[in-house]
């Protein structure tokens, strides 16, 4: 029945797919209609260009308009949470190559599309815009980053860390948004920059793990990471070139996951910069949420490598489990690559990458950013923060060659024995950890996020409930954003009907809840 | 003590009180929550003596010593008597969990930054950006009334509110007129006498403190 | 060329490789004290990594190359960290190859493959070490961030050498952020150095361990390497601590007499801050495991409140 | 007329026989036919009685078969029903429908006397390990203990949890502490524990089989090694069942010397579990403290009575160590030292509240699950059963002191230490009554032979619980069986149940907190 209600779900997911896709496509065109007409005051088609609507005069609420339009129509594209249902339900489906593709292409049009329209074509706006984009990517960073936690389908995981992943790159745009509506050029460039550097790290390692999940998908013929395990012996390149996009998209150094989010905490950091001071104290909070997307996405990461590649195999069937041809392995090997490339000579690409922040926003960063040389990154300035991945990789390379040639100088014996089993003799492929217990202290920790039932059915020995017979364990984690969306405007009537007729209580908590609640409120106002 | 001095011994002790109030708000145990208590009022008398001495009024002094007689000695002795009396198990309990209060009680602080912003550029005083510091001790003393169940938690959360309002008077105009001062350190005197004789009342009644079986006094519908 | 700055730099490394042992020997020491017995002395942690260095290796049939690579690994970052860490000096040519993030992020990858070492044998300890350890790295690391944030706040910087500078030059006085930033980065360097209350580095408790149960399969070396490590991050959080909140006594820029000055100020307040970590895991009993929210949550309030007070206050 | 025995007569009429070569004459003894063996359960169960021991015995010596044995305890009272079974049916009705404690109890029968229980749900073997040959019985008399077993391939089944993410954790049998051997299996999702399966019979030593070797006097020594920390109790055990059946009576000083040794057992046992308890949550603060009291404890015990744990003082007849005055003057400084001592940790215990965190509301075992568990000693009295064998049948010297023991209803980790905390200051007290009225005389005297098929009975509460002895004397006056139930037989299930839906990590500590006896269990 589960499995029925699971396939019902899948058609839903499809169809709001289409819906979501289709509509997103139509604000899309709206909001350049809105724009083309501005441009052109209606009269013909020319104002579709955009420099006709690069020049076009908006009234603030027209323009107010076009950007949510937009925004909207490619936040559905791009899968921000809460337009992302269809995404983790496409790429599963779709063979690895496109999904490859789609998270290393398509979402980055969706990035682009709004790059264009908010820096490029609108080019002047609000603060609270940039607020707005902020707290879309804070969301989507962090809920994306817990749903792929929750999941032990491999692709599926992968998927939802796209979302992650936009939800990153969209802090750095809004961060960028917010210093360029209060006129600090330089900061805003470096969240632009941190933003774009993201989305082609993105593509880089999500490219990666795609082609890698790919590959262990074609030699085991299986998605559900529960019934993996070990394959780093029989697959030992695909799962060192897997391990590299692991630790890319965890965000450590020296690889190119790191490079972009330090350079948002750096963009974070220089906040305070702001003049107003609420958003002064706000916006060190989403650095903070940004630290626990990162950490978060680091443990899902462990868990995705250490299920799938580590461990004894836990399936119950049992392939013939085969590394993949060198076409396979070059790809994932280019990509790999790539990821070091953009980890250890960041400056190198941003060098390159600073004529969109010319462009949009007018201000480079790396007359600063590669003042020092190739080797050192500096954001702004030396004395302010400094960072060399290539410094960091040869010192560590170093260290370690260093420390295993003095360990290696009299050769030490290295005994392979089973593995200590307390004196049980009897150990099995289940007496290991597996992905739904990795994940479980997370889940029970931010599982009011889900919504997440669990039951344990006890079948008794012969009407005693003492020593069960068969014990059944039922997990079931659910997507709250449409409970979270929909439901509560339908309920939210019949609530009120209820609630109002409950105001008598008897709660000291509850009459203070009111008191306090309507202070606040009048606080609010009569400041 | 030059004004800068005074200035930043201010801030500590700002600091401090807000680190109290928060303390409280996270504090299970009952015998913790009234040391915590104790300790704010100590911080509270010592930033009034400091004002006082600062803006060179003397009626603080009194108020000062007055808070510190209060709050730090004789509110906490009453409490520790009536909770040995009443023989009130250790630990509180809490209704909204505790690190969503800490969340709760970051939004609260910003808010009151947030609100008490112009007040900040119109004032010329050395404690002005004590202020908001003494409206969040008031929220957080309104939130821990909400989020615990417990009458000795109520009161406490009651007594700290009112530590946050005396706060505010002394950092925003130094201190209320002595008339009004005592006048409240009266009222907190019977209210606290009051609410003790509730909880004998609640306790004898209910055979608990938790406040949330008041609601059983609701008509049934 | 001038060569001091690389002496000094390689200086400091031998300093942590040499004392994070004697640290560890200290807390030992003074805990054995504190408890009313007689202790092993300074070095037994040296004669431990001593044996382990000298035992054969025995290794598990089925652990992958990951397995005998990660304590490699996490040894070297240690040692990268202590390069760039001001231990004694500030004369350090590694100094801006990271700030205090980076060296966040080194411990991070540390971390990573030892939890990942920890599921490869394929064991239920293991795997049940690494997933706490990424849980509470996944609480911890908010909070360090929002440390780390009222720290460049007050100092403008995330360098630690920078941070230093502006300290020594007088800008930055006893701020009560700074005072809440402190308290935070203790409970998080009690969580991150895996001690009492988080984690107990001593118990034999198998089901209760976090850091311990990732290392369990460990044996000879390889467990020498990871211990050293181990005691290394314990020094480095130490000195972290030391440099971003109480500099004072750490040579300045150009200065080598300072050195023998900058050694024992360290080494004093190496020693206070083993009897302050004595105090707290003798008072204190290990935490259930879920509590951990709270205690780390308390960590984030603290430095929260350090940021807020910046803007309030300072 | 006694509760249990009313109950009897009125449900089973003539079936029901009552014997009288049992002793001592205040536990009843009756017989009735097998097939109404399960029908005296029900009628039991309905009168509140709980099953404290089921055995079974070969009785071929006396030409008779087999026989199975069940005791009852109703408050004070306790009776044992036992029925024969014919050598060539080897079968006896399951009490399992009645009685959950009976699921170990029968399956150890079947596994070690090779009886099998009819309509037992669960068909695996109980201290008997599935590479011993299928047919080796060793409480039959024709087994031959002499001779080695031949291994043989068997496998266990283990209770099996199923869903997405279960896996089992094995935990055992070597521990990393120092402790006894012993298999834990874990079914658990995470943290959460979903279940969890013991596997005792790791020091399976052969003990009941091995007093048959023996004679009555080395029984004793035997018996006080059965578990060695509760070396006292059990030869005192094994003494009374076997006094109660020579009708010897035994000098009074000798009796409260024996009350001294118990409370002396109970006070240090108490303080080792205390500091390890703390131990186990990272306070290891606590254990070097009761360590170093309990130490102190065990070398007065060395100095006054010539052994550490007071081994082989208590024998037959008497006490083999007395007690001169400048003995209780030592004791009574020493109790007075302790004391102070133990007040000043019970007030940290009391007032840390990270210690008092991680105790309370852990590993809760309620007091309806405990009462269908039929636990024993301190696991019982903190989860709300008023179980203790110095109150209810208070064997001498007992009946002249008086005992309050604390009784908790939490049933979690914090009242099983708060009812050793509470029990360390009644014992301290008892021994200090006791030494002050100490009455003069000897302190052994001489044991008969007891009498050719009779039976014995004891219980004497132990530090974990009532310890009980059943013993019978074969067609020579020799032992034919020797019972030994430790509490840990019963307590041992209160563990699987407490733990459930805790989590992984707090595991040790519940365990610790029972702290039950695998040497104890694994006769």
């Amino acid at each position: 029945m589960i499995f029925e209600n699971e396939r019902q779900e899948n058609r839903r997911a499809a169809f709001l797919y289409l819906v979501v896709a289709h509509v997103g496509a139509i604000a899309i065109l709206l909001s350049f209609g809105v724009l083309a007409g501005f441009a052109t005051k209606s009269e013909s088609f020319l104002g579709y260009t955009f420099d006709a609507m690069r020049t076009a005069q908006l009234p603030i609420e027209w323009a107010t308009a076009a950007f949510f339009l937009s925004f909207f129509g490619f936040a559905a594209k791009a899968g921000v949470i809460p337009l992302h249902v269809w995404l983790p339900e496409a790429h599963p489906v779709a063979p690895s190559n496109v999904s490859a593709l789609m998270s290393g292409v398509m979402l980055k049009t969706a990035i682009y599309g709004i790059v264009r329209v908010t820096f490029d074509l609108i080019h002047v706006f609000p603060v609270w815009w940039g607020a707005i984009v902020l707290s879309f990517g804070l969301i989507s960073a962090v809920m994306g980053v817990l749903y792929a936690l929750m999941q032990h389908d491999l692709k599926r995981l992968l998927a939802y860390h796209s979302v992650e992943n936009i939800g990153i790159i969209l802090i750095g745009i809004g961060l960028a948004m917010i210093f360029k509506a209060f006129n600090l050029p330089l900061l805003a460039a470096l969240g632009l920059i941190a933003g774009l550097y993201h989305t082609m790290n993105h593509a880089m390692f999500k490219g990666l793990l795609f082609m890698g999940a790919g590959a262990v998908l074609h030699a085991t013929g299986e998605r559900n990471m529960e019934e993996m395990g070990g394959l780093i012996h029989r697959m030992p390149w695909t799962a060192a070139l897997f391990l590299i996009g692991c630790v890319s998209i965890s965000a450590l150094p020296p690889f190119n996951g790191f490079v972009s989010e330090w350079l948002t905490f750096q963009a974070f950091l220089l906040s305070p910069a702001l003049p107003s001071p609420l958003i002064r104290l706000l916006i060190p909070l989403g650095a903070a949420l940004l630290a626990l997307t990162g950490a978060l996405a680091a443990a899902c990461f462990v868990k995705a490598f250490g299920v799938t590649f580590l461990g004894h195999w836990r399936g119950h069937h049992n392939p013939k489990v085969h590394e993949v041809d060198w076409s396979m392995r070059i790809g994932m090997l280019l990509a790999a690559l790539t990821c070091f490339g953009l980890g250890i000579l960041p400056s190198v690409f941003i060098d390159w990458m600073d004529i969109i922040a010319e462009q949009l926003i007018g201000t480079t960063i790396a007359s600063s950013a590669g003042r020092y040389g190739w080797m050192w990154l500096t954001p702004v300035s030396y004395e302010r923060a400094s960072y060399s991945g290539f410094i960091v990789f040869v010192g560590i390379i170093l260290v370690l060659g260093i420390a295993y040639a003095l360990l290696h100088v009299r050769p030490g014996t290295i005994r392979r024995v089973p593995i200590w089993d307390c004196g049980f003799e009897k150990i099995n492929q289940r007496m290991q950890y597996n992905a739904t217990s990795f994940a479980m202290p997370i889940r029970r920790i931010f599982g009011y996020l889900f919504s997440i039932r669990e039951r344990v059915e006890l079948a008794p020995q012969a009407g005693h409930k003492a020593f069960p017979k068969k014990i059944q364990y039922h997990l079931s984690i659910r997507d709250r954003v449409w409970g979270w969306l929909y439901k509560p405007v339908v309920e939210a009537s019949f609530w009120m009907s209820r609630k109002v007729g409950k105001l008598q209580q008897g709660r000291i908590q509850a009459y203070l809840i009111y008191s306090f609640i309507t202070i606040i409120i009048l606080l609010v106002f009569l400041r | 003590m030059d004004l800068i001095t005074a200035a930043h011994v201010n801030s500590f002790l700002a600091a401090l009180v807000l680190l109290t109030a928060f303390g409280m708000l996270v504090q299970r145990r009952i015998y913790g929550l009234i040391n915590l208590f104790a300790w704010q009022g100590l911080f509270l008398s010592l930033n009034t003596a400091i004002v006082g001495y600062v803006a060179g009024k003397h009626h603080l002094y009194i108020s000062s010593l007055l808070t510190l007689s209060l709050k730090v000695f004789l509110l906490p002795y009453i409490l520790h008597v009536l909770i040995h009396r009443l023989k009130i198990r250790k630990e509180v309990e809490t209704i909204v969990n505790i690190p969503m209060t800490m969340l709760i009680g970051i939004a609260l602080v910003i808010f009151s930054y947030h609100l008490t912003a112009p007040v900040r550029e119109l004032s010329a005083m050395i404690t002005r950006s004590t202020l908001a510091i003494a409206l969040a001790t008031v929220m957080i003393g309104l939130l821990m009334m909400i989020t615990r169940r417990h009458a000795v938690t109520q009161i406490i959360g009651f007594l700290a509110l009112e530590n946050g309002l005396f706060f505010a008077a002394t950092s925003a105009t130094y201190g209320m007129p002595l008339v009004v001062e005592l006048g409240v350190a009266l009222d907190v005197l019977i209210a606290a006498f009051i609410f003790g004789i509730f909880f004998f009342h609640i306790h004898t009644t209910f055979d608990s403190l938790d406040v949330d079986q008041m609601a059983r006094l609701k008509e049934e519908d | 060329m001038n060569l001091n700055p690389y002496i000094i730099e390689l200086l400091q490394v031998l300093t942590l490789l040499g004392l994070a042992p004697a640290f560890v020997g200290w807390v030992r020491m003074v805990k054995c004290w504190a408890q009313g017995r007689t202790s092993a002395g300074l070095f037994q942690p040296y004669r431990d990594l001593a044996k382990l260095f000298s035992k054969e290796v025995l290794l598990a049939e089925n652990a992958s190359w990951i397995f005998r690579f990660t304590p490699y690994l996490v040894f070297s970052t240690a040692v990268l960290a202590g390069g760039i860490i001001p231990i004694l000096s500030l004369d350090l040519p590694l100094a801006s190859t990271a700030d205090v993030i980076v060296i966040v992020a080194l411990f991070a990858i540390a971390r990573f493959f030892t939890a990942l070492a920890g599921m490869d044998i394929g064991t239920a300890f293991g795997g049940m070490g690494s997933s706490r350890e990424m849980m509470i790295a996944s609480l911890a690391e908010p909070a360090m961030l929002m440390a780390i944030f009222t720290v460049s706040l007050a100092n403008r910087s995330t360098s630690l050498s920078e941070i230093i500078q502006v300290i020594y030059s007088g800008q930055s006085v006893l701020r009560p952020s700074l005072a809440f930033a402190f308290l935070a980065f203790i409970l998080i360097a009690l969580a991150e150095t895996g001690r009492v209350p988080v984690d107990n580095p001593a118990t034999h408790l198998e089901l209760t361990m976090i850091h311990e149960a990732m290392i369990l399969e460990y044996s000879g070396r390889h467990l020498a390497l990871i211990e050293w490590a181990g005691m290394m991050k314990l020094f480095l959080f130490v000195i972290l601590g030391i440099a971003a909140f109480a500099p004072w006594g750490i040579a300045a820029k150009g200065s080598l007499l300072g050195i023998p000055e900058a050694l024992v100020y360290m080494v004093l307040k190496l020693g206070a801050v083993g009897i302050g970590i004595v105090l707290i895991e003798t008072g204190l009993a290990k935490m259930r495991l879920f509590r951990l929210t709270e205690f780390l949550g308390a960590a984030f309030l603290l430095a929260t409140l350090g940021m807020l007070s910046f803007f309030i206050l300072d | 007329m006694s509760v249990l025995k009313a109950a009897i007569v009125s449900a089973l009429k003539e079936d029901a026989r009552f014997r009288a070569r049992h002793y001592p004459e205040s536990v009843i003894f009756c017989v009735v036919p097998r097939a109404k063996f399960v029908e005296a359960g029900r009628v039991l169960k309905k009168a509140y009685a709980l099953l404290a021991a089921e055995w079974a015995t070969d009785e071929t010596p006396y030409v008779r078969g087999y026989a199975i044995y069940a005791c009852y305890r109703y408050g004070s009272e306790y009776l044992i029903v036992k029925s024969d079974i014919p050598l060539d049916d080897p079968v006896f009705p399951s009490l399992t429908k009645h009685f959950v404690p009976a699921y170990r109890f029968e399956r150890q029968i079947e596994s070690l006397m090779g009886l099998t229980a009819d309509k037992h749900p669960d068909a695996r073997p109980w201290i008997k390990f599935e590479d011993w040959p299928a047919d080796a019985w060793p409480l039959r008399k024709t087994f031959d203990a002499s001779k080695p077993l031949p291994r043989v391939q068997g496998e266990y089944k283990w209770a099996r949890a199923e869903g997405e993410g279960i896996y089992e954790i094995p935990v055992g049998p070597v521990h990393a502490g120092i402790i006894e051997p012993g298999h834990f299996r874990f079914q658990a999702v995470g943290e959460t524990i979903i279940n969890l399966e013991e596997r005792l019979g790791y020091v399976h030593k052969g003990i009941e089989k091995r007093f048959e070797a023996l004679s009555w006097d080395e029984g004793a020594r035997l018996a006080g090694r059965v578990s060695g920390d509760a070396t006292v109790a059990h030869s005192l055990t094994y003494c009374m069942a076997l006094e109660s059946m020579t009708a010897c009576s035994v000098p009074d000083r000798a009796n409260w010397l024996r009350a001294l040794f118990l409370e002396r057992e109970r006070i240090a046992n108490h303080l080792g579990d205390i500091g390890a308890i703390c131990n186990d949550v990272a306070f290891a603060f606590m254990l070097y403290q009761t360590m170093r009291l309990k130490e102190m404890l065990l070398r007065t015990n060395l100095r006054l009575f010539g052994h550490r744990f007071i081994m082989d003082r208590v024998l037959p007849g008497g006490v083999t160590a007395d007690i001169d005055s400048q003995g209780i003057t030592d004791i009574l400084g020493e109790l007075n030292y302790l004391s102070q001592e133990f007040e000043k940790l019970v007030v940290i215990i009391d007032e840390n509240s990270s210690l008092e965190d991680r105790t309370r509301a852990t590993g809760i075992l309620d007091p309806e699950t405990a009462r269908d568990l039929g636990v024993v000693g301190l696991v019982a009295r903190a989860s709300g059963l008023n179980l203790d064998c110095r109150i209810q049948n208070p064997f001498p010297p007992y009946d002249r002191i008086v005992v309050n023991v604390p009784v908790l209803i939490a049933g979690d980790v914090h009242a099983r230490v708060w009812v050793r905390v509470e029990e360390i200051r009644e014992s301290i007290r008892i021994i200090s009554e006791i030494l002050t009225t100490l009455p003069e005389g000897d302190i052994t005297t001489a044991v008969n032979a007891p009498w050719h098929d009779t039976s014995g009975f004891a219980a004497v509460e132990g530090w974990r619980g009532e310890i009980i002895y059943w013993l019978q004397a074969g067609p020579q006056g020799e032992i034919n069986r020797c019972m030994v139930r430790d509490p840990s037989t019963l307590s041992w299930l209160g563990l699987e149940r407490a733990v459930l839906g805790n989590i992984v990590p707090d595991f040790p500590v519940c365990n610790k907190s029972f702290n039950q006896s695998y040497s104890g269990h694994d006769l």
